[in-house]
């Protein structure tokens, strides 16, 4: 209305209200959100209830990466696609049920899968990235191009009844610099031998196990965000932040165990100060990332 | 999930999470007893306690998927105390009293 | 098709065959699943994501209860509702989006808050229920009903940051057996002050942590179901579960924590031998939970 | 989150959660010194605790939150070792070594 003097709109109070009165959010916390963007890399079983979060959140623009369509086995974990959008894009998708949830937010949709090629003109106009995807080529690849742009990584995975999560490159302070959190490689330096690898495809998920890793990475990027994330920060501690890896098994009797995780390795081909990766050296595709996960064998057992 | 050392033995029950427990006649968790001291008569390391399971406890021929090159394989945590073993020596972290060891396969599913 | 003998349609096959192929779930737990009848009481913040995971996972039949009415002001975290349903009755709204998602699942409305007059009609033909509601009076009211009908109770509740799940009556043994698990009033005898009971509404809600426990309680429900519950169980255990309680904090280090609480109440209101509750009682409102829980007074802080 | 008898005291670092952490401050973790003895010469009780709390350490005058009646008040858990005190002994629980008591506000939103 004429003669609106508050920093949020009136429907923003209304819609927002809830998680504005927390101490920890409040009309600062409420404005970060609305002035960051959030890429979202993968529309199915972890991207689907973390976009939806964010969107209820508020953030200014969610953008989401993804090359596949809406298939009726998706269905059971990945809530946002519907029965009546199976064969429908799935970025086209969860972007509909995200705007029907939120319209104020910006929607972007990548109908397409990040490549070494894709990535920067992709990843570089957000703030955030969440990795929602199935495979560790990818993983590797979203790691690198955040650490290139200096961009914090929430990183999740889930398979069976189990699930991990982890806060990556937070802070996301330059290659070789100390300040910096440690980057995907830093923790798993190698990928796994291929025939080891599973998918929820081959190894089987169970719904809620994958949508609560989702929730989660959606929360630790709201709290990122709320907190203010790089630079905007007041606040950067002195030491680098040490991740702490939550994993989560359906079956145990104590089902979340919070594991410190090491910081930066001063040898990481992505982030040390040694590395030889750089944007021009990804994008020429000097890097294999299928082969350096190795060739996918159809049989295998973990 | 815990680990005792006694005088002559460790009582051992490591966790496997993440399918890793497939290779261990699908038990999430195990009681061993290990020796405290090794041929050396050095306490017993971490290093030790992979192989130990490898020659003992593992049911599946594939030791490949635990083991390779005689190293854990890539994409297997090993968490000691709730932390990184990379954070307390890895291989040559020597197992203490109460110690709560847990072997964790990374997941890559979404 | 035409000559089909497998024991699940072949839609059935593809829809759930992520699920299908865990051997906890397998066949079996589907065709549980696909027999099992559920209750979600209360369609806000916790009801609509277990709903969503419960829809998505095929329950034969899910049942949703609430007589309130979508708000834009629900829609940060009540992810199943959107601003095109503002204004329409949650249950609908909630159901509309689960036959979206799942069709094959038979859903049942109920327009209206669960009270000692309606509670034996609504809960009766459930098999388990979930308290997904907001307030201490729902919650014993609750409790006492699946106390007397002999239904695991799947409880959680959330505000500000932190969350709380719990499962209850759990095997739901008659009252005065020592097989049953603890119901609410054993773990809560006496309600809080009301003027230190906060609602959503004045505490404000973080929309991802209401939307863990929601996303969680709908994987108790699951495991449960899979598992077989109550009488079609073969392995009913000997000893009565003592149940685990969850505690999650969002802001926490460590942020969740799996608390061990204890068995059924010898001196019970509800499920004990002396227990002078029936359904005749109830029904007859001999029980004021909103005296019991004392007046609501608008001013409070904790 | 840890106490810690000593000869003389006891070093309690209590936790709470669910809103209790505004009675307190808003600190959700407070490192306490506490007699180990009570004034009976007796090892300090749960109890004890509870009003050593309530005098020394809540900032918030409102004690009726906190307690009622001279106990604590109903919707307030407490946990020691993880546990729900009612396994332990409840208000009469000695704490000892090394214990971890939490007090948590039990919550009704959804
Ligand atoms: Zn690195
Ligand atoms: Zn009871």
């Amino acid at each position: 209305p004429q003669g609106w003097r508050w920093p949020l709109k009136e429907e923003e109070y209304a819609r927002y209200g809830r998680q504005l009165i927390l101490p920890s959010v409040g009309i600062k916390g409420q404005l970060r959100l609305k002035s960051a963007a959030v890429l979202v890399v993968g529309a199915g079983g972890l991207g689907c209830p973390a976009a939806a979060y964010l969107a209820g959140a508020g953030v200014g623009t969610l953008g989401v990466v993804d090359g596949d369509t809406v298939e009726v086995s998706n269905l059971h974990r990945q809530i946002a696609h519907s029965a009546a959008r199976v064969g429908m894009k799935k970025v086209d998708s969860l972007i509909e049920y995200c705007r029907g949830l939120n319209p104020e937010v910006k929607y972007v949709g990548y109908n397409e899968h990040l490549t070494p090629q894709n990535a920067e003109d992709v990843v570089n106009a957000y703030d955030v990235v969440l990795d929602c995807t199935d495979h560790p080529t990818s993983r590797y690849l979203i790691s690198d191009i955040c650490v290139l742009l200096g961009k914090p990584l929430v990183s999740a995975s889930a398979l069976r009844t189990d699930g991990q999560m982890i806060v990556l490159n937070n802070p996301p302070a330059p290659q070789g610099s100390a300040d910096g959190g440690p980057c995907y490689r830093c923790v798993f330096p190698k990928p796994p031998p291929a025939d080891s690898v599973v998918s929820c495809g081959e190894g089987g998920i169970l719904g809620p196990v994958v949508g609560v890793m989702g929730v989660l990475q959606a929360l630790e990027t709201i709290k990122l965000i709320v907190a203010g994330i790089g630079k905007e920060n007041d606040q950067v501690p002195k030491e680098p932040l040490t991740p702490s890896l939550l994993l989560f098994s359906a079956t145990s009797s104590t089902p979340f165990r919070s594991i410190r995780m090491r910081s930066r390795r001063l040898n990481c081909f992505a982030c040390a100060a040694s590395s030889t990766l750089t944007l021009k050296y990804l994008k020429a595709g000097s890097l294999d990332y299928v082969q350096f996960c190795g060739v996918i064998s159809p049989v295998n057992v973990l | 999930l815990v680990c005792l050392a006694l005088s002559s033995l460790i009582k051992c029950a490591h966790a496997s999470s993440g399918g890793l427990e497939m290779l261990f006649s699908d038990q999430r968790r195990h009681v061993l007893s290990v020796p405290a001291l090794d041929k050396n008569n050095k306490p017993v390391a971490v290093a030790y306690l992979i192989e130990y399971l490898c020659e003992n406890t593992m049911k599946d021929t594939r030791k490949e998927l635990f083991v390779l090159d005689d190293h854990l394989r890539p994409g297997i945590l090993v968490l000691i105390n709730d932390a990184d073993w990379e954070l307390e020596g890895e291989e040559a972290y020597e197992i203490q009293d109460g110690d709560n060891i847990l072997f964790v396969s990374t997941l890559h599913g979404g």
